[in-house]
């Protein structure tokens, strides 16, 4: 069954990243993903990165399929599928926020007055949703430095005391989750990864995202770190599009 | 207590329910892990000569009963498939290696690499609706059908199964053509497609797909059916399983075992755990001793 | 306000809905009510030469999204269908006479016999999945399907439409012989059964049926897009239409018209109507003026 | 969908005619029926005669396949779909309801204190239903004399004060049924019919069993006396088995 959800609102977040707000009578829950299709280019799995009144997906150009999706203007129709997926576990305390690149679009359905984030992406202008924290909550890491603190996301966490924080929320490139897996691994925090893995049917049908057995469009795309301690393919071993096998590095 | 051990198509299972090809089989990870949570064997997805990526989503429309797929056969080719089955086979449960060819040479090189990595039983995928040159084209065609089949027999010293399209005017001629196999596995997917009508366009971009779920159960049921009665071969049974009851209805229509693809999405991997329970149930309340006594019940 | 007339298979039609055969137009009179009640035109039963009885009871199955029919083809023989044409035509829209036989002369003789009772055109079934001698059996024979098809043209005044069958290899070689038709309608019910596990034997006394209902609408929507896209000719879409936007999707896949049969007995009479009004919505919200500005377009 | 119900008891109600007792638990209201499929046999149409706990068909054996139902044992199953059709509104006063043959069948669910029967049949030993009535209440009707008044149903109704009855209920052949509506069609009594027309699908798909556009097994088998005083073909034509359209006397 695909929805078609007209656009209220098209807001430009950095350079390279765009929201779409669109009306959409459905329960969603922070972490679920949809599938987005734009005729006569392909489709692509989103997060929806506000769950409220308003839905929104928040999209970084990458490829064909998103450069024509931030063309789409109010009133255009998105084509839709879902909502799929296991959300996050939400947690009314102190909560950490890990994002890099787009995946902070992942994490934004859990910014609230008790979230601290740490925003990673390769330049200052890329930093993804830093004001939607409360002030003096939002840490930036860039790799040029050429905001916040220079590096990768793994250094934003020695800005922070992890020990504080109920819950844990990761989201960004594989090895960058990987990184940041290995520092917290032996640790008992409360940590949950959102996976991002190639997609192509989005309901656990096909097989071509999974992970050690679990399919992350179904199973995922969030995971536990007990769940992730378990994973051998984590950061290690993957099918491409065709279910060739690569290892990582 | 009834017995639901089941030699199928030449190959031992402990029980009639597997894993069918193309659902949850692309990585090796994935297929152990099903086998080890209830499936008595899983068929791989289909595999090539070469490295395929599929088609470009959308490679699935959802329907109410159905799903309609155009995957496009996405396989890393056979030489890089060895470690798939290597991963499946740690739950040392039987893998069937399914495999996609243009003719005879190509066919029994992909069944002899299969059989060299490990699988205990090879099926042939001579039925694929949406992919040109493969598939059905080859499928339909009974001379060639034939000519495949003799080919691998003479050849390969593991079960050959051959899997059919429902796509077809006369579906007894083609079993026929494929009469050497071990088995029939019945029934792929039915050709069809979507369109949307705001987009005006077809979903899938490959336009055609095939459908496969509830939907085709009573398309599979008539094919088994029909196979077992005027020709009565070995059948795996496929398309539209859901639960028991499904399965049995196969089982008497002709099929030793059968296979369910859609059912363990939509009811996920337990499904073959729960779907050989009520098996069981049935035969301990209506007094089935063994699989084999019900097989073809109903053919008349 | 957009225009819901069209002129489909040489038939000039209010609006594209009309009643498929087979369902509720046994009798004269609930043609006639089905027409009053909504429906553009309504297709008869097929008629045949002689009176047949049809199958003994069960010839019908229910399932989820479906209906399985073995119906027999039960009619009163031409002879004795006069009256029902003319308590149908009470209603003054277009009946259009469905009719089976095994050859063109027969075919012939029952289409010259309906043009005489005053049909508004002639729909060939060539396509009754469960009747040995008719239908399929016929319609699976591109050479005999153009012979029937062109004996009719040169000799009958109506339209003359030839209704094909799902369950065949290549729809494009059958529908290619039967080109010379006024249109082809598609599709006719894919073959199926179904066994009850209880008593052990097929439900149908029949063995084999029909299905229809919506788990049919995808393959109905591929083959009249298939048949659009290589043959370009005219098209009535039928099978699974539930409502307007099922409508829709036929007519973009290059219906000009559609029939609605297991929906009439889903949501009763008045489903007609309601599927009229939803596809005036549609156009109206679309900004659609008619249908000719919308069929096929999705074919690419 | 077919049930599959097993038997648990077989009652004796004339030489021709038993009762057939099953556990069902779905709801069933007063003339609504059922069709029983006997396997290897057909399957026909069976009007539910008890629609409490306790449900049961009442057959009287006309050919093979009431036969064979005849033969079924208690622990038996039967093969049902349904129920299907349009039931009798339900009168809380005094009730008449004329049945004739096994007609009275469709008619016993309404049976009650303030029932009063008209049992018509050809002999006494098929008088159906008789002691299900209080006593005084059932009139008996038979065409040899040997139980009741002599005569078909409509001598039964001289036997009656219509005018005390808030609802009439009349089933059984369809032209007994015509001779009670010439009697009835004038005046304003509220009365409804039972029809029985050759049924194929059972559900409104074929339209073997149509009168005057409506179905039988849909629309009906209860149709009141507006719809049937609108009727042509009531009493005066049918369609066989294969269509084929008989007028009838
Ligand atoms: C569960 C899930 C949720 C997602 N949520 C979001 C989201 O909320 N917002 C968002 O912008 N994206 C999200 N993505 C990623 C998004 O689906 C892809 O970026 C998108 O499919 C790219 O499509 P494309 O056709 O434009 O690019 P393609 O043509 O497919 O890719 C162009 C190039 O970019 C590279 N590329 C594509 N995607 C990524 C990526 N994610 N990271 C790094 N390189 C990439 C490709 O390798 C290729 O080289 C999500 C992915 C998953 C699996
Ligand atoms: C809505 C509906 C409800 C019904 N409810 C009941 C019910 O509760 N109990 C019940 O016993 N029957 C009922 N009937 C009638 C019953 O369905 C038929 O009697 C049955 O189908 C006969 O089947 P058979 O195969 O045994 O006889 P067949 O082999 O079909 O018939 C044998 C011979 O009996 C004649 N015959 C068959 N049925 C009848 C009949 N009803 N009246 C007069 N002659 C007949 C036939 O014309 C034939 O000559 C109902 C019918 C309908 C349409
Ligand atoms: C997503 C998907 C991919 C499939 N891929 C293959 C395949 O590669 N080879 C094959 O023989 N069958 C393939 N099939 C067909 C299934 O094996 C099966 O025959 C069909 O889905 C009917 O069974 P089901 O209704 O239980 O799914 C695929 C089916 C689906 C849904
Ligand atoms: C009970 C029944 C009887 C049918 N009889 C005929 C028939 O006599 N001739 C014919 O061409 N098609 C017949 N059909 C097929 C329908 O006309 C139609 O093609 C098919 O049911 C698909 O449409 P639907 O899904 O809207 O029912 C019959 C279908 C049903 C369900
Ligand atoms: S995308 Fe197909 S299984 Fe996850
Ligand atoms: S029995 Fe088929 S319409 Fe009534």
């Amino acid at each position: 069954m695909i929805y078609h959800l007209m656009v209220n609102e098209k807001v430009k977040e950095t350079p390279t990243v765009f929201s779409i707000y669109f009306d959409w009578d459905v329960d969603i829950l922070p972490g679920q993903f949809v599938m987005v299709w734009v005729p006569g280019f392909s489709e692509v799995p989103m997060t929806v990165a506000s769950v409220k009144d308003k839905k929104c997906i928040t999209v970084k150009v990458y490829g064909k399929t998103t450069e024509k999706l931030s063309q789409i203007e109010k009133g255009d129709l998105l084509y839709i599928r879902g909502p799929y997926g296991k959300p996050f576990t939400f947690n009314n305390g102190e909560k950490l926020l890990i994002g890099g690149g787009s995946g902070m679009a992942s994490l934004r359905t859990l910014i609230d007055e008790k979230s601290t984030g740490i925003i990673a992406s390769k330049t200052g202008d890329e930093l993804l949703f830093k004001d939607e924290f409360l002030p003096g909550r939002a840490i930036c890491v860039t790799e040029d430095g050429s905001s916040g603190i220079k590096g990768l996301a793994t250094e934003g966490i020695k800005a922070v005391d992890l020990k504080k924080f109920d819950a844990i929320y990761v989201c960004g490139p594989e090895m960058m989750m990987k990184s940041i897996f290995e520092i917290l691994k032996d640790t008992d925090l409360n940590v949950e990864f959102s996976f991002e893995r190639s997609m192509k049917c989005g309901i656990g049908l096909c097989d071509s995202c999974s992970i050690d057995g679990l399919q992350v469009c179904k199973d995922g795309p969030t995971f536990n770190m007990n769940q992730v301690r378990a994973m051998y393919e984590f950061g290690r071993t993957k099918l491409l599009s065709s279910g060739k096998r690569i290892y990582m590095k | 207590m009834s017995k639901l051990e089941i030699k199928a198509g030449g190959i031992k299972l402990d029980h009639p329910v597997m894993l069918a090809s193309g659902i949850l089989d692309e990585n090796g990870y994935t297929m152990k892990k099903i086998l080890e949570e209830g499936a008595a064997a899983a068929v791989t997805k289909s595999i090539g000569a070469e490295e395929r990526n599929g088609y470009i989503s959308p490679v699935v429309v959802e329907g109410e009963g159905y799903i309609i797929n155009a995957m496009g056969l996405p396989n890393p080719g056979i030489e890089l498939y060895e470690e798939e089955i290597r991963i499946a086979k740690k739950s040392k449960k039987p893998v069937i290696g399914s495999i996609f060819a243009a003719d005879p040479d190509g066919f029994l090189n992909l069944a002899e690499k299969m059989v060299d990595y490990g699988v205990d039983g090879i099926e042939l995928n001579l039925s694929c609706p949406h992919v040109k040159g493969f598939g059905t084209e080859v499928g339909s065609d009974p001379v060639l059908v034939k000519e495949i089949v003799k080919t691998l027999k003479g050849s390969i010293d593991k079960p050959v199964w051959s899997k059919l399209s429902p796509n077809v005017t006369d579906i007894v001629e083609i079993g026929q053509a494929a009469s050497e196999s071990d088995a029939l596995v019945l029934i792929n997917t039915v050709r069809a497609m979507a369109i949307d009508i705001y987009a005006r366009k077809p979903v899938l971009t490959n336009v055609y797909g095939g459908m496969s779920g509830s939907s085709i159960k009573s398309v599979g049921i008539r094919l088994v059916y029909e196979i077992k009665k005027e020709l009565d071969m070995e059948i795996i049974g496929v398309g539209g399983i859901q639960n028991g009851n499904d399965a049995i209805e196969y089982i008497m229509a002709g099929a030793s075992a059968v296979q369910v693809g859609t059912a363990a999405w939509k009811y996920g991997r337990g499904v073959f755990k729960s779907i050989m329970d009520q098996i069981a149930q049935f035969m301990e309340e209506n007094h089935i001793r063994g699989i084999d006594e019900i097989i073809g019940v109903a053919v008349q």
